[in-house]
C-alpha cells in the first residue's frame, strides 16, 4: 500500500450533514424569534451562524466560511451581546413580547412562503440544479480566486465595489460613534 | 438519501428568510428585530453561495461571484449592526426601553 | 489487524496529514491524540507555572504531593472535580451551564489546524489561519455569556472588559497576521497561502523564519502579535477581566468546581494555541533552528539527536535531585517516585534515538520547544509586571499596536511588491 | 471634573449631571474583598468603569478599644494598643507610653530612649515593607510581596529575640523598657541594616522605572496639600503632597532631635509620589537606626515610676509620627488607677476620609490603587 493509494478527497456524508446542519439552523432560527431573553436569542443566532459556516464549507466556499466565523460569530454577535448587557433587559422580559400586528405579520410571511413554494414547484429545473453533484474541486485556490475577483487588475470585477464597501464601513464607524456617544 | 441539490439549499434559505421576516414583523424588542434582520441577510447569503456552487459546476472554479456577493453582504451586515446598535443605545438612554412600538415620535 | 499495521506504515511514509488522508477513523484517532496531549500539556503547564513562579518569588512552590509536587496538578484536578458545583440561584441557568463549554470548545477546536509537523496535523485547511483566528475569537462569547449569566456585578464588569479587550486586540493581531500572509507569497513556487502548513513550507522554501524577513518588519509584526496574544488570552499584564485585586475573579467569580476548571483548561489551551500561531507564523513552526546556515547531512544528524539528548538531560537532572533527596525513610516513596519519573524521561530520551522515531519526532520536538519558550514568557510576565488599567490597555491596543500594525502592513506590502516585481522580471512569478 | 476636586460631601441622591444615569452601577466592594485590606466596605457608584462616588462603611472590626481602656489600669491597657495598628505595634506602644509618661511627668532614661527609637524605626521599615508588598499586589505585581515579606521577616526576628513576640510586641513599658537589649542586639541590627539596604534597591528595580507601574501610579489619586490639611491627612500622604510635616522634626519626641535625618517630600500628591516618599522614608529610617545603634548609651532602662500608677487629675494629648501618620493619644485622668477616657487619633481612620476625594472621577482600578497607597489598617480604623 503506497501513499498514493490513500483515498484523496473522499465524498463526505453530504446528505446526513446537510440535514443535521439544516435542522440546527431552523431550530436556531425559531429560537431567535421566540425567546423572551435577548441573550438566549443571541446564543441561538450564533448557533445558526456557525451551522451556516459549516454549510459554506460543504458548498466549497471555505473563505466565506472563515469570514462568516470571524466576522459574524466573533465580531457582530459579540457586539450584540455587548449591547444587550449595556441595556438592562429585566423589564423587557416581563413585557408583552409580540406586537399587536403579529397576526398580520405572520400572514404576510405565510404569503411570502406561498410565493416561494409556488416558484420552486413550478420551476422545471428545480431538482437538477446540481448537475455535477459529485464534482469536487480542489479547495486550495478558492481564496486566491476570490482575491482575484476583488483585487486583480485583469479579472477584478469587484474592485470598485470593494472600495465602496470600505467607504460604507467608514461611514458606519462614524455613524455608530456619533449615535452611541453620550456627548460629543 | 437523496443527493443534495441546490434546491435543498434554496428551501433552507427560504425557511430562514421567512423566520427572519416573521421576527421583524412581530417582535417588539429592537435587539431581536436586528437579529432577525441578520437572519434574513444570512438566508440570502446561503442562497448566493449555493448559486455560486451551481455556477462553478457550469463555468468552472473561477465563477465565484456568489461568494464575493456573500462577502459584501457580510460587510454590510457588520455596518448595519454597528449603526443599528448605536441607534439602539442612544434610544435606550433617552427612553429607557427597547420596544419598537414606542418609537412613534420623530423626536425624543 | 494486518490492514491497520499497513495503514500506519503507509501513513508514516506518506506526506499527508491524517485529515487530508480523509479516513474518518484515523482522523478521529489523531484528534483524540492531540487533545489528550493538550490536556497533558495543560497539566504540566500548571505544575511548571507554579514552580517557576515560586522560584522567581524566592519560595519553593508545591512540594508535598509527590516528589517536588509532581502530582500536585492531579491533586488539584481531583479537588476541583469533587467540589460542589454551585449555580447561583439568580443565575441564568442554561447560559451559565453552557458558557464554560463554549470557551473550552473554542480553545480546543483551534488545534484542528495546528501543524506540529509537515504530516502531524489533524487537517490542513486552505483557510487555516483564518479558521484559527475565527475560532479563537469565539471564546470571547463564552466569557461574555459567563459573566452575564452569573447575574452579579463583578463578573459582568469582567465580561464587558474582556469582550472589549479581546475584540480590540484582535484587530492588531489580524494586521500582524496579514503581513505574514503577504510574506508567504514571495517564494518562487507559491502564490501565498492561508494554510498553516503552507506558511511553514513557505518559510522553508525561503530559507528564513519570517521573524527575520525584511528585517525589521517581520520582527515588528512578531512583537505586535506577541503583545496582542497576551491580551487575547487574558494573562498578566493584561489580565484585567480576571483581575483578582479589583474584580475578585472577574467573569468566573461565581463558578466553582468542574465548571471553573473548564475555564482554567480553556485559558491554558488558548495560551498554547496562540503560541502555536506565533511559532507557526514567525518562528518557522516545526523547522529546526538555522535551516539555511547549517545544512548538510551532518547537521541534520546533529539536530535530530537534540530531542533525545534534551530528554536525557532532564532525566539526569531528575536523578541528580533523587540523589539529593533526604535519606530519611519518610522520603523513600518520594525518592522512588522521582527515580521512576527520571527513568521514564530517560526511556523517552532513548526511544527518541531510534532512527525511525528520531526523524519522525523531531518536528514535534522543535515545535513544542518553541511553544514552551512562549509558555515560559507568559510565566515570566506574570512574575514581573504590574497590571495595566483598562483605559491604558485600550490605549495600547488602539493607539500603539493598531497604527503600528497598519504601517507595518503597508511597508510589508511595498517591500513585497518590489521583490515580487523582481521575481516577475525573472519570470518565475505568475498570478 | 472641576467640582469633583472640591470638598463637598458626597451627595448620593442626585447624580452628577456630567454623567448620564442610564447604566449606573452600584457595587459593594468588600467587606470580603481581596484588595480592601481587611474588612473595609466601599460602596462604589460606577458609570461603566468610572467612579461617580463612593462611600466607606467601616466598623466591621470594631472592638471598643477606647472603652476597654476605661476599665483597665494604665499598665494593663498597654498591650491593647498593639492590636490597633497591628503591623506597627511598636509605634502604637511608643505613643501610648509617652503619653502616660507625660501625664506622670516622668521621662524614660536615655538608653531606653535609644532602644525605643531603634525598635520604632525598625517597625516603620516593617510597616512600609508590608505596605509596599500589598500595594504592588493590588496593582498586579505579585512578586514584590514575597521579596518584602522575606526581608520583613528579619525585622520580626529581631523583635522576637528582643521581647518574644513578633507582631503584637508589647515592647515598651510606661517609664522605659522591661527588658534589657539581648546579647548581640546591636550586631543583629547592624547586620539587618547592611542586609536590607541592597534589598530596597531591589524593590525599586522591580517597580520605580517600570512603565506599567508608572502609568498605574502617576496622576492617580491626586490630593493637594491644602486638601490634606483640611481633611487632617497626615504621614507620607501629606508629605507626598508637598507639605514638609513630620512630627519627629516638628515636635521632637523620644530623642529624635539627636538624630540627623531628612523628611522626604513629593510634589504632585499622586500615588507615585507617595510610593517614592515611602521608599525614601525607609532609607531615612535606616539612617536613624544606624545612628542610634552607634550611640546607645549605658545606663538604666526604666525610670522611677510607682508600682500603682495614679496620675494626677488632668489631661494630656501626645502624638507621634507613626508609619501611617500622626498617631495621637488623648488621655483624661481622674486621679484613679484607671484612665477616665482614652481617645486615640488613628492616622488610618483620618486618612481614609480622603479616599472619596481622591477617587471620584477615576476608574475602579484606581480605587484599589488608592486604598493601597493610603496604607490603612482596619484594626486602627475601627479600633
Amino acid at each position: 500500500m503506497n501513499p498514493a493509494a490513500l483515498p484523496t478527497n473522499p465524498p463526505v456524508a453530504t446528505p446526513f450533514f446537510f440535514y443535521l446542519l439544516a435542522a440546527v439552523m431552523i431550530i436556531g432560527g425559531i429560537l431567535v424569534i421566540t425567546r423572551k431573553n435577548a441573550v438566549h436569542s443571541a446564543m441561538a443566532l450564533i448557533t445558526t451562524l456557525l451551522a451556516q459556516a459549516a454549510l459554506y464549507l460543504m458548498l466549497y466556499a471555505p473563505f466565506v466560511a472563515g469570514v462568516q466565523i470571524i466576522l459574524y460569530a466573533g465580531g457582530i454577535m459579540v457586539l450584540f451581546l455587548f449591547v444587550i448587557m449595556l441595556i438592562s433587559i429585566e423589564r423587557t422580559e416581563k413585557e408583552r413580547q409580540f406586537n399587536k400586528q403579529w397576526l398580520v405579520g405572520i400572514a404576510a410571511a405565510a404569503a411570502l412562503g406561498g410565493l416561494f413554494i409556488a416558484v420552486y414547484t413550478t420551476t422545471t429545473s428545480g431538482r437538477t440544479l446540481f448537475p455535477e453533484g459529485k464534482l469536487t474541486f480542489a479547495e486550495g485556490d478558492n481564496t486566491q480566486r476570490i482575491a482575484g475577483l476583488l483585487f486583480d487588475r485583469a479579472t477584478g470585477t469587484y474592485m470598485f465595489a470593494f472600495e465602496i464597501a470600505s467607504l460604507l464601513l467608514l461611514v458606519a464607524i462614524i455613524g455608530a460613534v456619533v449615535m452611541a456617544k453620550k456627548r460629543i | 438519501m437523496l443527493d443534495i441539490s441546490t434546491l435543498h439549499y434554496l428551501v433552507l434559505g427560504a425557511a430562514l428568510f421567512l423566520l427572519g421576516v416573521i421576527g421583524v414583523l412581530t417582535r417588539r424588542n429592537v435587539v431581536i428585530v436586528l437579529m432577525s434582520i441578520e437572519l434574513i441577510l444570512n438566508a440570502v447569503n446561503l442562497n448566493l453561495v449555493a448559486f455560486s456552487r451551481y455556477w462553478q459546476g457550469i463555468h468552472g472554479p473561477s465563477a465565484l461571484h456568489g461568494q464575493v456577493f456573500a462577502i459584501f453582504i457580510i460587510t454590510d451586515a457588520a455596518a448595519e449592526a454597528a449603526v443599528g446598535l448605536g441607534i439602539l443605545i442612544a434610544f435606550f438612554r433617552n427612553k429607557e426601553t427597547v420596544n419598537v412600538d414606542e418609537v412613534n415620535l420623530l423626536k425624543w | 489487524m494486518h490492514g491497520v499495521v499497513q495503514y500506519i506504515q503507509s501513513y508514516l511514509e506518506s506526506n499527508q496529514t491524517p485529515g487530508a488522508a480523509g479516513n474518518f477513523f484515523w482522523a478521529t484517532v489523531y484528534i483524540l491524540l492531540v487533545f489528550v496531549g493538550l490536556s497533558v500539556a495543560v497539566i504540566a503547564m500548571n505544575w511548571l507555572e507554579r514552580k517557576i513562579l515560586a522560584h522567581m518569588q524566592v519560595r519553593l512552590g508545591p512540594m508535598r504531593v509527590g516528589p517536588h509536587g509532581l502530582l500536585q496538578p492531579i491533586a488539584d484536578a481531583l479537588k476541583l472535580l469533587l467540589k460542589e458545583d454551585i449555580i447561583p440561584a439568580e443565575a441564568d441557568k442554561i447560559v451559565f451551564w453552557v458558557a464554560p463549554f463554549i470557551v473550552v470548545l473554542a480553545a480546543f477546536t483551534v488545534f484542528v489546524v495546528v501543524p506540529f509537523g509537515p504530516t502531524h496535523a489533524i487537517t490542513d485547511m486552505n483557510i487555516g489561519i483564518l479558521f484559527m483566528l475565527g475560532v479563537s475569537s469565539l471564546s470571547v462569547l463564552g466569557i461574555v455569556t459567563a459573566g452575564w449569566a452569573s447575574n452579579s456585578h463583578y463578573p459582568l464588569i469582567g465580561a464587558l472588559r474582556s469582550s472589549a479587550q479581546m475584540v480590540s486586540y484582535e484587530v492588531a493581531m489580524g494586521l500582524a497576521v496579514v503581513s505574514v500572509i503577504l510574506m508567504t507569497s514571495l517564494n518562487e513556487a507559491s502564490t501565498g497561502t492561508l494554510s498553516m502548513i503552507g506558511i511553514v513550507q513557505a518559510q522553508q522554501a525561503q530559507q528564513q523564519w519570517f521573524v527575520f524577513k525584511f528585517f525589521p518588519l517581520g520582527l515588528i509584526g512578531f512583537f505586535i502579535f506577541a503583545v496582542a496574544m497576551v491580551a487575547e488570552t487574558n494573562r498578566a499584564p493584561f489580565d484585567l477581566p480576571e483581575a483578582e485585586s479589583e474584580l475578585t475573579a472577574g467573569f468566573h467569580t461565581e463558578y466553582s468546581g468542574f465548571r471553573w476548571s473548564l475555564f482554567f483548561l480553556a485559558e491554558y489551551s488558548a495560551m498554547i494555541a496562540v503560541s502555536s500561531i506565533a511559532v507557526t507564523l514567525w518562528l518557522g513552526g516545526w523547522l529546526r533552528p538555522f535551516p539555511n546556515a547549517l545544512q548538510g547531512s551532518t547537521w541534520e544528524l546533529v539536530f535530530s539527536l537534540i530531542p533525545g539528548l534534551a530528554f536525557l538531560f532532564l532525566a539526569a537532572m531528575t536523578f541528580y535531585s533523587t540523589v539529593r533527596m533526604p535519606k530519611h525513610p519518610l522520603f523513600r516513596v518520594q525518592t522512588i517516585g522521582l527515580a521512576g519519573f527520571g527513568a521514564l524521561l530517560g526511556l523517552i530520551g532513548l526511544i527518541l534515538f531510534i532512527p525511525g522515531v528520531r526523524m519522525r519526532v523531531q518536528d514535534i520536538f522543535w515545535f513544542s520547544a518553541k511553544v514552551a519558550g512562549f509558555m515560559y514568557l507568559y510565566i515570566w510576565y506574570r512574575g514581573t509586571f504590574p497590571r495595566y488599567r483598562f483605559d491604558q490597555l485600550m490605549k495600547v491596543g488602539w493607539k500603539v499596536l493598531l497604527p503600528t500594525g497598519l504601517a507595518l502592513l503597508i511597508l510589508t506590502a511595498v517591500v513585497a511588491m518590489r521583490s515580487e516585481l523582481l521575481a516577475d522580471v525573472r519570470g518565475v512569478w505568475h498570478p | 471634573m472641576t467640582d469633583s476636586r472640591s470638598l463637598s460631601p458626597l451627595d448620593l441622591e442626585t447624580p452628577d449631571q456630567t454623567f448620564l444615569d442610564a447604566n449606573e452601577l452600584v457595587i459593594n466592594m468588600g467587606p470580603q474583598h481581596p484588595a480592601t485590606h481587611g474588612v473595609l466596605r466601599v460602596i462604589l457608584r460606577l458609570d461603566g468603569e468610572k467612579v461617580m462616588g463612593l462611600e466607606c462603611v467601616i466598623g466591621y472590626l470594631h472592638r471598643g478599644v477606647e472603652k476597654i481602656a476605661e476599665n483597665r489600669t494604665y499598665t494593663m491597657f498597654n498591650p491593647y494598643v498593639d492590636r490597633m495598628d497591628y503591623v506597627a505595634a511598636v509605634s502604637n506602644a511608643l505613643g501610648y507610653c509617652e503619653a502616660v509618661e507625660k501625664l506622670l511627668s516622668v521621662e524614660a532614661p536615655p538608653r531606653a530612649q535609644y532602644i525605643r527609637v531603634i525598635l520604632t524605626e525598625l517597625n516603620r521599615m516593617a510597616s512600609h515593607q508590608l505596605w509596599l508588598g500589598t500595594h504592588a499586589l493590588d496593582i498586579g505585581a505579585i512578586t514584590p510581596l514575597f521579596y518584602t515579606f522575606r526581608d520583613r521577616e528579619e525585622i520580626l526576628k529581631i523583635f522576637e529575640k528582643y521581647c518574644g513576640a513578633r507582631l503584637t510586641t508589647h515592647a515598651f513599658r510606661i517609664g522605659g523598657l522591661q527588658y534589657e537589649a539581648y546579647e548581640g542586639f546591636e550586631k543583629d541590627v547592624k547586620n539587618f541594616v547592611s542586609f536590607v539596604k541592597p534589598k530596597i534597591d531591589e524593590y525599586e528595580e522591580l517597580l520605580t522605572t517600570n512603565r506599567i507601574w508608572l502609568e498605574r501610579t502617576k496622576g492617580v489619586g491626586v490630593i493637594s496639600g491644602k486638601d490634606c490639611i483640611a481633611l487632617g491627612v497626615t504621614g507620607p500622604v501629606l508629605r507626598a503632597s508637598g507639605v514638609q510635616w513630620d512630627l519627629r522634626k516638628a515636635q521632637p519626641y523620644a530623642n529624635y532631635k539627636n538624630f540627623d535625618f531628612e523628611i522626604p517630600t513629593g510634589q504632585n500628591g499622586d500615588t507615585y509620589d507617595r510610593y517614592v516618599v515611602r521608599m525614601a522614608e525607609m532609607r531615612q529610617s535606616l539612617r536613624i537606626i544606624e545612628q542610634a545603634v552607634e550611640g546607645i548609651p549605658e545606663g538604666p532602662i526604666m525610670a522611677k515610676v510607682p508600682k500603682v500608677m495614679k496620675p494626677p487629675v488632668g489631661e494630656v494629648y501626645h502624638s507621634i509620627e507613626a508609619p501611617k501618620g500622626e498617631l495621637g493619644y488623648f488621655i483624661v485622668s481622674d486621679g484613679s488607677t484607671q484612665p477616665y477616657r482614652v481617645r486615640v487619633r488613628p492616622p488610618s481612620f483620618v486618612n481614609l476620609q480622603a479616599l472619596e476625594l481622591m477617587c471620584r472621577g477615576q476608574l475602579v482600578a484606581d480605587v484599589i490603587a488608592v486604598i493601597g497607597t493610603l496604607d490603612i489598617v482596619l484594626g486602627e480604623v475601627d479600633r
